[in-house]
């Protein structure tokens, strides 16, 4: 192996080394093809980030495409309502690997300033896993392109063995998502138990902080 | 679905779009369009039967997008529906704004200072140029011009956002208006920026009419495509551009002589066939009356407070009674139904939504045409999902 | 002539292509994250609490009124009032934010808190860059997140923090003014009922008059 | 445009029987509106649109209003018969039955309707709004209202987000379909006394409603648990 240091002062005489999973993430990272898939108001904004100002095309996402085969990133841009859930989650499910998700916006992480509402879903992390979350209603284009590299030093982290590897070099990892049913009242099951963390108490240390924290005094 | 079968159907109803006879005798083709698609108008399906590439039926699927707002605003405070207003057409906050605080104005009878009626009328006018321009970009895109209109329409549009940004704070969601006039007043600095960027709007529009107007493949696509009569465009309740494009000269800034439109000078463009063309033509020639009219408000704007007096932001409670506020969003005719009960929150708050019930008439402009000016026709119509669902 | 306005359109895209070669208004492109469109004075994107001085908890505006709480139209901001009380920035007593949380997954950035907020404690931020991977812990904004100076304030917002400040001053200048005066008025009240007393020896009978 | 009262003077002179009462509007936009029986009041509306002085050829909006059953207190002064002693001539006490008015206080409840109001304008004239509202018998079971769609087209998506989220069914609509939520959706959910479906699962800044739902959500799950 060689380290870090020697790799900077090599690559400064024009002598590139690397490792196979450098330059295969490298390729991973520099072509996130997203698909072209709008909610709401975020959509707006995501397609102002693809215009000549911000321009998304710098970071090798120029090409939206159409259809969820040809894509490896679905940006939920915007609130995800009941009625729209399971397609979402369809589209997701007929997307090939690699595939990643940015929820864009406070609607697609949380159902936002909506999520009292009846028929708006209260995160897309209820059915999908998310791997970055823009907050902000709706984020300014940087900000999504700020989430953009976020999800490329992630890509770039990724180890192609062993523990933590993308999922599509892991033959066990479950890659489609059970697509909710409409039902009378609400969708059916109201969320993915796989996904949703139904036991809040158990993220993190930050439990204390539901409902029921409302008991437990601070520290200061 | 067999042929007879969408007969017997629309027999049923009463006014419905004439049948249209599908040639020869084979089965139907049933088409979903959306909710995912690749056209640019989000979240929106049609449930299309095609007769080899004619439409025979149109059913559109709403819904996709429907946020509850009605039933949140009638349980928060007047004003803190305000920013929820911003989110309905999410191209044109601030006109939604207007039309939410000239609502409650009427209901609680306020006044709204000279000042603020003329900011209200620049930032309108903004609003209204940035949304036709969007949406001609977008129906240009959904025409196969990918890129080239859109891109003109974004840059002039980020020169108008980065003027609500600089005055309200932010790009979409301004949440600027109030109930008896307006949030922060203007800087003589922002008046200078905002008379810079109108003195390079009618370029602007130019060399979109270069690009675009004369066109032959668009006047091939678009002419005698999507025809909307103006007794049904009346009838059906059309309004915007959308009525306008079918020739009825009813423009509410001339009808309703809401806020100050009296006092400038501007003609109401109409069309004459009302087809996609004409639909196109009255928004860009909507344009430069809009410029002309942020000339005269720019030269005019006195100085003065910008709030009534009166007005308090918190413990509003109008009293007991209704009102319905409407006035010419981009779109057509937006309109707030509200009603108080004396209390903190209004009992019924309704949004009248121009997008929607400008889709009443999709299916008789589609019916006939080939599939593919379904989308076409569909994006000449202007609408935001956020507004047709709510 | 057929082929014309296809043409005439292709010219004005050429215009633009070399246009955008010579003239600066035409190259539209801002190239994040190396350049930055300068970021406008009024804009807003989450609220901070604002303290003043060099400890955030100490100089903390916010005096736990809860108005924010109540106005805020998702309803994503948090607060628990403290048991006990330390002084504010003119030294009167307050009660303080035990809690103070803003879930920004759920904020809308109408700035509705702001316009509320009789104390000018809570501001806009323009901070946007907050994208992370933590669903739970990295959007829960509480009091120490939150808490920012004054002079950061200045740096973002200058006009309209020199407004607050301003505002600020005078009202501490008419608080003391008003301490000064409810001061002058015991003690002369003090006198005057020491004078009273002297006045009259007997305890029981009524002040005759005082004056 | 002409009033209210001459409007339902001009309707009743058309439409014999039409039932029309006047609505008084107190707020300040003072836009008084006209109640419609349901019976009659698709040949209203044709009236309306076809009277060359009124000519409401344009419905800009329809919308819905739930109004719950109401217990109204009514304080009524009643006359009573009173049995009372009084004092008599040369001291002495007669029982005497006299009528006295009495404050009483009355319970009653007004039940519940479903209202459906539409507000008019005039293309040709350029006047307006002229309001109609009409009323269903209850919230439950009656519900049904003449739609208005054979008159004016406007009415036809927006009738069917009245029955979509209030449930007033429109008798002679064309497609009375569910449109905003989705066909299998059994509640209505504009209605002032529907139950949103549980999902309080996580809550950080929860108060006010959402703190009582998302307790109610923890306890049930508590309770599930044990």
């Amino acid at each position: 192996m060689v380290d870090n240091e020697l790799k900077i002062e090599l690559g400064k005489q024009g002598i590139l080394v690397t490792t196979i999973e450098e330059l295969y993430n490298w390729g991973r990272r520099s072509s996130v093809w997203p698909m072209q898939f709008g909610l709401a108001c975020c959509a707006i904004e995501m397609i102002a980030t693809t215009m000549a100002r911000y321009d998304l095309a710098r970071f090798g996402a120029e090409v939206f495409r159409p259809s969820p085969r040809q894509a490896d990133l679905m940006i939920v841009s915007g609130t995800v309502t009941k009625k729209m859930a399971p397609q979402v989650v369809r589209l997701y499910n007929q997307m090939a690997e690699p595939k990643y998700v940015i929820a864009m916006g406070a609607c697609a992480i949380s159902g936002g300033p909506f999520k009292q509402g009846y028929n708006v879903l209260k995160g897309i992390d209820r059915y999908i896993p998310v791997d970055v979350h823009i907050p902000g209603c709706p984020p300014r284009p940087e900000a999504l392109i700020q989430a953009f590299m976020t999800l490329q030093k992630k890509i770039d982290g990724q180890p192609l063995t062993g523990e933590g590897r993308p999922r599509f070099l892991d033959a066990d990892a479950q890659c489609e998502f059970p697509v909710p049913e409409q039902g009378a009242h609400d969708l059916e099951p109201p969320s993915n138990q796989g996904v949703w963390p139904v036991e809040i108490q158990g993220v993190g240390s930050r439990e204390r902080r539901d409902i029921d924290g409302r008991q437990v005094s601070t520290d200061h | 679905m067999s042929v007879a079968e969408t007969r017997t159907e629309r027999s049923a109803g009463w006014n419905r779009p004439p049948a249209v006879e599908p040639e020869g005798e084979g089965e139907l083709l049933e088409v979903a369009m959306g909710p995912h698609h690749p056209s640019t108008h989000g979240v929106f399906r049609m449930d299309v039967s095609l007769d080899g590439e004619r439409v025979v039926r149109l059913k559109p699927v709403f819904g996709y997008l429907h946020r509850n707002h009605e039933k949140i605003a009638e349980g928060v405070a007047y004003l803190a529906s305000m920013p929820y207003t911003d989110r309905l057409d999410y191209f044109c906050s601030l006109t939604n704004n207007w039309a939410y605080a000239l609502a409650v104005e009427k209901l609680a009878g306020q006044e709204v200072p000279a000042r603020a009626e003329y900011i209200r009328v620049i930032l309108a006018e903004l609003t209204r140029i940035q949304n036709h321009a969007s949406t001609i970009g977008f129906l240009l895109q959904e025409m196969g011009a990918s890129g080239t209109p859109l891109m003109y329409a974004f840059r002039e549009r980020e020169k108008i956002l980065d003027l609500f940004e600089s005055l309200t704070g932010s790009r979409m969601m301004c949440n600027y208006m109030r109930f008896g006039g307006c949030r922060v007043d203007l800087s003589s600095a922002w008046i200078e920026a905002t008379k810079k960027v109108v003195a390079g709007l009618p370029a602007f529009v130019d060399e979109f009419e270069a690009l675009l107007t004369g066109n032959e493949i668009l006047m091939a696509r678009c002419q005698g495509v999507g025809v909307l009569k103006p007794d049904l465009a009346v009838n059906a309740g059309i309004s915007g551009p959308m009525l306008r494009a079918s020739g009825v000269n009813y423009d509410l800034r001339k009808v309703d002589h809401y806020g100050i439109y009296d006092r400038f000078q501007f003609r109401v463009p109409l069309g004459d066939h009302g087809d996609i063309y004409d639909r196109y033509m009255v928004r860009v020639l909507e344009m430069r009356e809009s410029i002309g009219i942020l000339n005269q408000a720019l030269q005019d704007i006195p100085l003065g407070p910008i709030m009534d007096a009166k007005a308090k932001l918190r413990g509003f409670r109008p009293k007991p009674g209704e009102a319905y506020g409407r006035i010419e969003a981009p779109k057509g005719e937006l309109g707030f139904y509200l009603i108080s009960d004396g209390g903190p929150n209004p009992y019924r708050y309704r949004v009248r939504p121009p997008s929607l019930i400008n889709l009443t008439v999709l299916e008789d402009m589609c019916l006939g045409h080939n599939v593919a000016d379904v989308v076409l026709i569909f994006g000449s119509v202007d609408i935001v999902l956020g507004e047709v669902d709510r | 002539m057929l082929g014309e306005g296809i043409v005439k359109g292709m010219l004005e895209t050429a215009k633009n292509f070399a246009g955008s070669f010579v003239s600066e208004d035409r190259l539209t492109t801002v190239e994040y994250p190396e350049q930055r469109i300068p970021t406008a004075e009024n804009a807003r994107v989450f609220p901070f609490l604002i303290y003043d001085g060099p400890d955030w908890h100490a100089g903390l505006r916010c005096v736990a009124c809860q108005i924010c709480e109540k106005e805020c139209p998702p309803k994503c901001i948090y607060i628990e009032k403290s048991k006990d009380k330390k002084p504010d920035f003119v030294g009167k007593p307050q009660i303080y934010p035990a809690r103070f949380d803003i879930d920004i997954s759920v904020c809308m950035s109408c700035q509705i808190c702001v316009e509320v907020c009789p104390f000018e404690a809570i501001k806009m931020d323009t901070e946007f860059e907050l994208a992370t991977g933590d669903r739970f812990g990295g959007l829960l904004l509480d009091c120490r997140e939150l808490a920012k100076s004054n002079e950061y304030y200045h740096s973002i917002h200058p006009t309209e923090a020199a407004e607050v400040d301003a505002r600020l001053a005078e009202e501490k200048k008419a608080a003391e003014a008003k301490a000064k005066a409810a001061a002058a008025a015991a003690a002369q009240k003090a006198a005057a009922d020491a004078a009273a007393k002297a006045a009259a020896p007997k305890p029981g009978a009524p002040a005759a008059g005082g004056s | 445009m002409k009033t209210v009262e001459e409007i339902k003077a001009a309707i009743e002179a058309a439409v014999p029987g039409a039932g029309v009462t006047v609505v008084l509007n107190p707020s300040p936009s003072a836009q008084h509106s006209l109640r419609l029986e349901p019976a009659h009041a698709l040949a209203v509306a044709a009236f309306l649109r076809d009277d060359p002085e009124l000519a409401f050829d344009y419905l800009s909006n329809v919308t819905g209003v739930d109004w719950l059953d109401k217990e109204i207190a009514e304080k009524v002064k009643v006359t009573r018969q009173v049995t009372k002693t009084v004092d008599g001539p040369e001291g002495t006490k007669l029982e005497q039955v006299v009528d006295e008015i009495v404050e009483e206080t009355r319970k009653h409840v007004e039940p519940g309707s479903l209202e459906a109001v539409y507000h008019l304008y005039s293309v040709a004239l350029r006047h307006g709004p002229l309001v109609l509202r009409m009323r269903t018998v209850n919230r439950t079971d009656k519900v049904e209202l003449p739609s208005l769609t054979p008159v004016w087209r406007a009415a036809e998506l927006q009738e069917r987000e009245v029955f979509d989220l209030y449930g007033i069914v429109f008798t002679g609509h064309p497609d009375l379909r569910r449109i905003l939520m989705w066909d299998e959706f059994k509640d209505y959910p504009m209605r002032k006394d529907y139950v949103e479906p549980d999902d309080y699962e996580y809550e950080p800044t929860a108060h006010d409603a959402v703190l009582k739902r998302a307790q109610e959500h923890r306890s049930r799950e508590q309770g599930s648990r044990d």
